[in-house]
């Protein structure tokens, strides 16, 4: 797979992840102000997050004393992962030579692999607040994994591929086609995404009250940089799948050749389609009250109905047979 | 006898078993003999049997000869082909790491009054079954070789016989390891009824109706999926394997599980030849029910050995999906893709056999530094043993199915087999497979979640128990046996590739079609199907993520930055954290219990002792017993009542027996 | 063929057959032990005037078999089962049978039977005296019949050896006596069997008191 | 011993000489060590005779008629004869310093002892039917004694039984013989020839059917008792249990055998005769389900038994209802592996009773419940056990597998069905057995249990020979059996 190796492919998907890197507070930081506008409060400049960012690198990092090794390794790898699991997401070009290094199975690994080392973080110190949030976050992604995987069983069968690239060049080839497969594939996958990025109704990043919180307990013990990488991997993280959502579903715009003017152009849409998506998703957060941790099965079951039912739709309507 | 080539490192490997069998006979008089005799025979028999198995699956070659043993018109036959040599080499490398690995760990059964002659001899034997399992051609041999393996393994459960547990384990054990030899015995007597003779040549002959291949069939699955520990016949896997001695339960859980793997394969797909996909459901079904079974009673436990036990379900559930997924493909004219579904169900084959051996290993070593099985009474061990804790987190990385090792890379061609549900015909299978799929996409997902318990419980926090604040780090040997089958989980999960291309050879000769084209794009390049249906790159993967942990890291640690400072525990300023109030491994598992609940018999209360304090109990049990287990015995126990009022103890009514008896043969006679 | 055609020895032998059922029906219903004893003897005697009879028409083996029947199943075995019953004093006894005439109605039922059975052999058309099959066989029967009915041990002994007679009967009348080696060893066997009993009676009454067999149930699979 | 003859009347007739002589011999030491010459003396003469007869062929004289089947099933007699002598003679003298039984009473023994293998012997070398009977029932007179030899209650209650039992069933045996000679005289030349069982062969297939029929059922009914079918099978227990361990042993070694032997001999005769009658395969049928029955009992009544050698003679009960089911199968594969199975199980079982001899001795009691941890207090007797267990439960690679596998391999060829009553069966019958005895072998030992002087010797030879013959069955004992088959089946398996 030669073709896959030219360096100005490779230099694009560089570009890519910084754009990835770069972007990512942004987008968190764009949320949160439209939430807090919706709230009639003037809320934070865009600029906010990469501010904390910035203080957090520069603070001294607090260490307990029963942590192990693993505490410390914990962030990078968290980050290092999410941030490879974000280079396989085409951007604002189709053709990704990343993506055929990991499809998109290999990226719900790569999130997985975040995941374990966030929640083996959460245990290290020996606090109970960690643990909660350990078993609480695995129960709400093990919840998650089937309808994630539905959705994305009812794009591949419908583009029989798993590479992101065909995927998204699958459905600008097809044009406008309304499947329903495809509704109930993307509304799953909200619903899916939504509780992975830990927003609400599933979990609150702005709370630090005890019994609610999943992620934040998690990394309740970290300080300095380590939470930096933390923080911004969870912001990475929600780019990542708003990225993936609005580039698989609604591929329009996106640069299929690597000229400058389309790539521009690209960029110009994806930008449009995420502020759109972040406005959706404060909308729905300021709308919507956080629900019991128990509640969330029924939540992600209605997911995994909706991806069901897309496949069922994909597998009855759209093959026959 | 002169062996072909391939067939005398077998053979050397099958000796070199028995003769570390043979040197245990002594071993009660001389207690160092086990660790400095009979161990490194069995490092030896393992090392040929990987060099059999290589070589065999390099040259291609299909060596087959008799030996002067079994009945007189049925000579032992002895085949090794590219099937058997993948299975062999699989015993061998993880009979290797056991065997480096267990002079360390039976040293501690030196002063103890148990007999290491048995240990010795029985692990000897134990091996040598299993290697003459994968070897026989035919059906005597099979099942004397077979019957070795279980006889031997349940002297190895029962080794430590004082707690009734283990013996009451080892009685489950082997009654249904006796009941599943009889199916077993049972299908070869219908392919041989057919095949006129129990060679398996003359079996590969047999012409069966539709009907008598069902039923042949029928007693394989049921056969060879008790001895698996596929749901419902499992309960002996979880009571057996924790009870015997670690290294032991190693080699139980993640060979002797194969050997009934490697049974099944070639019952069905060699022997039976045309394969249904009526079957291949059944399978897929069982496959699915067992993986997600057998994950979720592995999160309710606390005890390590029956965690992983457990997973040991899960995994050949995964095995026998993938085993599934390629009879619907054969039995629905795909070979190509039964031969995916093939090779990633022997991928995870193997993939099972190190990581579980590997974190027996560990559990066998915490066990031997802490004298603790149950994980709360662990953690911190981290601290005190860096090495074990390293291999273990390996192991717990490869189980969770995690990129970059060899977990993820068999699960992600299951689900690339599964994906190409599109190409069949019945679109009921075509909806069915994806949610087969789904179901092992949450197996995953539990899987991970249950060893992320493991590993913070055990392994991080601050120690629960005045044992795990003692533990030290365990001998250089045992850490070796441990080490290895860790580097060998990152190797398969790194080189795919050249493993898929080592054994093209096995779906070649069993379907008919190679998968050549998955490799045909360079050792980096892993392409199932086509490049543009999808594509993975393991070596790139592993690449880009030492790339950003190592630039992230180097970036944030320099200079200055590089301090930290250590201080207590914040915990939202609540006191001052101490053990005891860290979650346990049973809170970890609360909510998942509550979420499905209804698949377990939870039976929880809590009592309120006299000195005011509360007492807080919990059992959670398989469903399967009351369902399955308990009816069956209870109408064995009640015939044999019945028959136990015959013997009334009068003799007038023994002569009446004799009597009717009489009378009624001669009114039939006449 | 009916009787007239036969000769008069033939007569005799029918006759006496006749008489040793009757004898195992006395037994049957017998309650009193010695009389039970008396009329096994006279089965014995019927038994070895049939083979004496047998004998004169030109087998003289079966002289020995007849004297050896006589002394045994007449004299010895009925002697020593007098002197066990008076030594453990039970001339007296009465044991006592449920339902006498059930029993021997149901007695006659197994003759019927035990006739039904016989035919297809007296139809092959061999010696005379071949009918005595099915008496013989009724007798064997009946001795069974009588060790499953009656409960001492004295009884059973007397049903056991009156299956004997039913058996030397068999072989006199249908085959003119077995070979002489099989004679002498049967006898042999009779008679250590015989001994045996004798021995055992005195264990069984030392170990309980009665000689009851109901009451050696010691050994059994109930489950209590 | 020149002549093959003179090697079988030395065979035959050591025994015999064996009781007049052990019937004087007043010290006890010199007649246990003379019991065990007899033994070897009598196990020698066999080997020879059997070489003789293998490379002689048959051999027909003065009413004793040799060939491959009973050669056979000699040389298995004598040598469990001789084996069981050997852990007899310091079992019994221990029983006896225990005063459990006198002085004339061990006399008795020993001499009995001689009487029941010279019994056995004769039944198995003769050709004349009515000696055959015969000597069975004189089996039962020699044993008798042998069973109530401790005089307990039980003991006395258990000889009644098989006394009673076993000689109404040899009674109608005995008419089902006189049956057979009424038949032979009808076609035979020499009516004196009509219970010389090869003259009969010979001419078998002329006998009258119907007769042969009936006789058949009084055989089958006669010899059955002895063989211990069930239902016919109730003194067999019992008589197992309270007789002493050697007893027991021979008894299930040999004895059970010895009648199958005759009922096999008999089954000869019947097939070529009822051939040409109404019900061609009657008397295999009868066999097989006779067989069938008992197995199934058999194997139902291993289970939670509370004493140790009744439960070992159910799976008595249990073996020989295979053995019976596999010939009444006939066919050479069934026959063969009726054969093997008839060979493995005695050598197992004695071995196992001789290895539940010692385990009593240690534990002072029969009752399961009370026998623990065997493998503490003497690890020699308690692995004798569980190995001996694990053969007998037909694991591989013992001996006994080998013939369960085959006649199961010949039960799927002609009755398919059927095979599933054997898997069930052997797997019911298995879990009764290791249920009993694992409680027994492991786990922690009772203060009382204390290791005795136990000789292992026979249970090692026993079982490594069934191990020999469950990983290769040595080509001239093939033969051998094959020549059997050919015997009884008209065909052969090589």
């Amino acid at each position: 797979m030669d073709h896959f190796l030219t360096p100005g492919d490779w230099g694009l998907a560089l570009v890519q992840t910084l754009l990835f890197l770069a972007g990512a507070p942004l987008l968190a930081a764009w949320i949160r102000r439209v939430k807090s506008r919706l709230q009639n409060r003037r809320g934070p400049p865009l600029t906010q997050s990469y501010r904390d960012l910035r203080k957090l690198f520069a603070k001294e990092a607090m260490v307990a004393d029963t942590a192990s090794v693993l505490f410390r390794a914990a962030p990078y790898v968290v980050f290092g992962s999410t941030l490879v699991a974000a280079s396989v997401v085409p951007l604002l070009a189709v053709s990704l030579p990343t993506a055929a290094v990991a499809d998109v199975i290999v990226l719900v690994g790569f999130l997985a692999l975040a995941r374990f080392f966030l929640a083996l973080a959460g245990m290290d110190v020996g606090t109970a607040f960690g643990g909660m949030g350990a078993s609480r976050e695995m129960l709400v992604s093990a919840l998650a994994e089937p309808a994630m995987l539905m959705a994305v069983f009812t794009l591949a069968m419908s583009a029989h591929s798993t590479n992101l690239s065909s995927m998204v060049q699958f459905n600008l080839d097809a044009g406008l086609v309304l499947r329903p497969s495809f509704l109930f594939a993307l509304l799953g996958l909200l619903l899916v995404a939504v509780a992975e990025t830990g927003r609400i109704p599933i979990d609150n990043p702005a709370t630090h009250l005890e019994l609610t919180m999943i992620h934040e307990a998690m990394i309740l013990e970290y300080s300095g940089r380590h939470l930096a990488l933390m923080e911004w991997a969870s912001q990475l993280k929600l780019m990542l799948y708003g990225v993936l959502i609005v580039n698989v579903f609604l591929p329009w715009g996106i640069a299929t050749d690597t000229g400058m003017a389309s790539l521009a152009q690209g960029l110009l849409a994806l930008v449009a389609k995420l502020l759109l998506l972040g406005l959706l998703l404060a909308v729905a957060e300021t709308v919507l009250a956080k629900m019991r941790l128990f509640r969330a099965p029924h939540y992600l079951n209605l997911a995994f109905l909706l991806t069901l039912l897309g496949l069922f739709s994909h597998v009855i309507l759209e093959t026959g047979a | 006898m002169n062996l072909p080539l391939p067939l005398l490192p077998a053979g050397l490997a099958v000796l070199a078993a028995l003769a570390s069998a043979g040197v245990s006979l002594l071993a009660n008089r001389r207690h160092s003999l086990l660790r400095l005799l009979a161990m490194p025979l069995l490092v030896l028999s393992g090392i040929a049997a990987v060099f059999a198995g290589i070589e065999v699956l390099l040259s291609g070659v299909v060596v087959a000869t008799q030996l002067p043993l079994g009945l007189p018109w049925l000579p032992w036959q002895v085949r090794f082909d590219a099937l058997s040599g993948f299975f062999l080499a699989l015993i061998g490398l993880v009979t290797t790491s056991v065997a480096l690995y267990g002079p360390g760990y039976v040293r501690q059964y030196e002063h103890g009054k148990h007999s290491l002659t048995a240990l010795g001899g029985f692990t000897g034997l134990f091996v040598a079954g299993m290697q003459m399992v994968v070897l026989a051609d035919d059906a005597f041999m099979f099942m004397v070789a077979w019957e070795v393996m279980s006889l031997s393994s349940y002297f190895l459960v029962t080794f430590e016989h004082e707690h009734p547990a283990n013996r009451r384990a080892g009685f489950l054990y082997l009654l249904m390891a006796q009941v599943g030899a009889l199916c077993i015995l049972a299908g070869y007597g219908v392919l041989a009824w057919s095949g006129g003779g129990f060679t398996f040549i003359a079996m590969r002959g047999a012409a069966l109706s539709g009907g008598w291949a069902s039923v042949a069939f029928a007693l394989a699955l049921l056969g060879f999926g008790m001895k698996a520990g596929l749901v419902p016949v499992h309960v002996w896997l979880p009571e057996a394997h924790p009870v015997a001695p670690s290294h032991i339960s190693a080699l139980m859980s993640a060979v002797m599980l194969k050997v009934a793997v490697y049974g099944f394969i070639r019952f069905s797909f060699d022997l039976l030849g045309d394969v249904q996909w009526g079957w291949g459901v059944a399978v897929l079904l069982l496959g699915s029910i067992s993986a997600l079974m057998g994950v979720l009673y592995a999160l309710m436990q606390h005890d390590l050995k029956r965690l992983l036990a457990y997973h040991s379900v899960e995994n050949i559930g995964i095995v026998f999906i993938g085993l599934g997924l390629s009879m619907i493909f054969a039995g629905s004219g795909q070979p190509l893709l039964a031969a995916l579904a093939l090779v990633a169900a022997l991928y995870h084959t193997i993939n099972h056999a190190i990581f579980k051996a590997l974190l027996f290993l560990g559990a066998g070593a915490i066990l031997h530094a802490a004298h603790e099985q149950d994980m709360e009474q662990m953690g911190g061990l981290l601290k005190r043993m860096p090495w074990t804790g390293l291999f273990f987190l390996v192991g717990c990385i490869s189980i969770a199915a995690l990129p970059p090792f060899n977990g993820f890379v068999s699960e992600w061609l299951t689900f690339q087999a599964a994906l190409q549900a599109w190409a069949l015909e019945n679109g009921v299978l075509r909806s069915l497979i994806p949610i087969a799929a789904a179901l092992l996409a949450l197996t995953g997902a539990l899987a991970a979640a249950c060893f992320v318990k493991v590993y913070g419980v055990s392994f991080l926090g601050r120690a629960r128990s005045r044992h795990a604040q003692h533990a030290r780090e365990v001998s250089t040997g045992m850490r070796a046996g441990q080490g290895l089958l860790a580097l060998f989980c990152l190797l398969l999960g790194v080189m795919p590739t050249a493993f898929l291309s080592l054994i093209n050879g096995i779906p070649t000769a069993l379907l008919g079609v190679g998968l050549s084209h998955a490799t045909e794009h360079g050792w980096l390049w892993l392409t199932p199907i086509h490049p543009s249906v999808a594509s993975y790159s393991a070596p790139l993967v592993l690449t880009g993520l030492l790339l950003a942990w190592g630039i992230s890291s180097l970036w944030l640690r320099r200079g200055k930055l590089r301090r930290v400072r250590s201080c207590e525990a914040w915990d939202c300023g609540f006191s001052t954290p101490n053990a005891r109030m860290q979650y346990t491994a049973t809170a970890f598992s609360q909510p998942f219990r509550r979420v499905f609940g209804l698949l377990f018999r939870v039976e929880e209360h809590v009592s309120r002792l006299e000195d005011g304090s509360q007492k807080h109990e919990l059992h959670v049990s398989d469903r399967a017993w009351e369902l399955l287990y308990a009816p069956v015995g209870r109408w064995v126990t009640r015939a044999s009542a019945l028959v136990g009022r015959l013997q009334t103890g009068h003799v007038r009514g023994y002569l009446g027996w004799t009597l009717g008896t009489l009378l009624v043969l001669l009114w039939i006679i006449s | 063929m009916n009787l007239e055609q036969l000769s008069l020895l033939d007569q005799a032998i029918f006759v006496l057959a006749a008489l040793a059922l009757l004898a195992s029906f006395s037994l049957l219903a017998q309650t009193r032990l010695t009389a039970a004893i008396h009329s096994f003897a006279w089965q014995g005697v019927m038994v070895a005037l049939v083979t004496t009879l047998v004998a004169l028409s030109g087998i003289h083996h079966l002289y020995v078999s007849a004297l050896l029947t006589l002394s045994l199943k007449s004299l010895l075995i009925p002697w020593m089962l007098h002197r066990l019953v008076r030594r453990l004093d039970m001339e007296s006894e009465a044991e006592s049978i449920g339902h006498p005439t059930l029993l021997v109605l149901a007695g006659a039922g197994l003759v019927i039977f035990c006739y039904w059975v016989a035919l297809p052999i007296e139809r092959l058309d061999m010696i005379s005296t071949r009918n005595v099959i099915a008496v013989s066989l009724a007798i064997v029967v009946l001795g069974l019949w009588m060790m499953v009915a009656r409960r001492r041990v004295v009884t059973q002994v007397l049903g056991f050896m009156s299956m004997e007679n039913g058996l030397f009967l068999a072989a006199v009348a249908s085959t003119r006596g077995m070979p002489l080696v099989v004679e002498l060893g049967v006898a042999f066997d009779v008679l250590v069997a015989a001994i045996l009993f004798g021995v055992f009676f005195f264990h069984i009454s030392e170990s309980i008191e009665t000689l009851d067999v109901d009451l050696l149930n010691r050994l059994n699979e109930r489950e209590e | 011993m020149g002549s093959p003859f003179s090697a079988l009347l030395v065979t035959v007739f050591t025994p015999l000489a064996g009781v007049a002589l052990l019937a004087v011999v007043r010290t006890l030491s010199v007649a246990g060590w003379l019991n065990l010459g007899l033994t070897v003396l009598e196990f020698m003469a066999s080997l020879a005779l059997a070489s003789a007869v293998a490379y002689g062929g048959d051999l027909t004289a003065h009413s004793f008629h040799i060939d491959a089947l009973n050669v056979y099933l000699v040389v298995l007699t004598t040598f469990i004869g001789m084996t069981t002598a050997i852990f007899s003679r310091p079992y019994m003298a221990q029983v006896c310093a225990e005063g459990r039984i006198t002085r004339q009473r061990m006399q008795l023994y020993h001499a009995m002892f001689q009487g029941f293998q010279f019994t056995m012997l004769l039944a198995l070398t003769t050709d004349n039917l009515g000696v055959l009977w015969v000597a069975v029932e004189g089996a039962t007179l020699a044993t008798v004694l042998l069973v109530s030899l401790y005089r307990t209650p039980e003991s006395v209650e258990a000889a009644w039984k098989y006394f009673i039992l076993c000689g109404v069933g040899i009674a109608l045996a005995l008419f089902g013989t006189v049956l057979v000679y009424f038949a032979a005289q009808q076609v035979l030349a020499d009516p004196e020839q009509g219970l010389t069982w090869s003259v009969l062969h010979a001419s078998a297939a002329q006998l009258d059917p119907t007769v042969l029929g009936i006789a058949f059922v009084f055989l089958l009914v006669g010899y059955g008792t002895k063989v211990g079918l069930v239902p016919m099978h109730f003194w067999l227990p019992d008589a197992h249990s309270e007789g002493p361990t050697p007893v027991s042993a021979v008894l299930s070694g040999l004895l059970l055998n010895v009648a199958l032997y005759a009922l096999l001999r008999l089954k000869m005769l019947a097939d070529p005769a009822l051939a040409n009658g109404s019900s061609p395969a009657i008397a295999g049928h009868l066999m097989m389900a006779f067989g069938l029955v008992s197995f199934v009992v058999g194997s139902l009544s291993l289970q939670r038994r509370h004493n140790i050698k009744r439960m070992f003679s159910y799976s008595s009960i249990e073996h020989m209802g295979l053995m019976t089911f596999a010939f009444g199968m006939g066919g050479p594969l069934a026959t063969f592996a009726g054969l093997l199975h008839m060979l493995v199980h005695s050598l197992t079982k004695s071995a196992i009773f001789v290895t539940v001899g010692h385990a009593t001795h240690i534990a002072g009691t029969q009752t399961i419940e009370h026998i623990r941890g065997l493998i503490h207090t003497q690890p020699g007797v308690g692995w004798g056990l569980l190995l001996g267990v694990a053969a007998i439960a037909g694991f591989p690679p013992f001996g006994i597998f080998a013939s369960e596998f085959l006649v199961i391999a010949a039960t799927m060829a002609s009755w398919p069905w059927l095979s599933v009553i054997l898997l069930s069966g052997l797997a019911i019958a298995f879990a009764g057995l290791f249920g009993n005895v694992q409680p027994m072998v492991y786990g922690a030992a009772p203060e009382n249990q204390a290791a005795v002087k136990a000789n292992m010797l026979p249970v090692v030879v026993h079982l490594l020979l069934v191990l020999w013959l469950g990983l290769a069955i040595p080509a001239l004992l093939a033969n051998w059996l094959n020549q059997v088959t050919v015997l009884i089946a008209g065909e052969g398996v090589l």
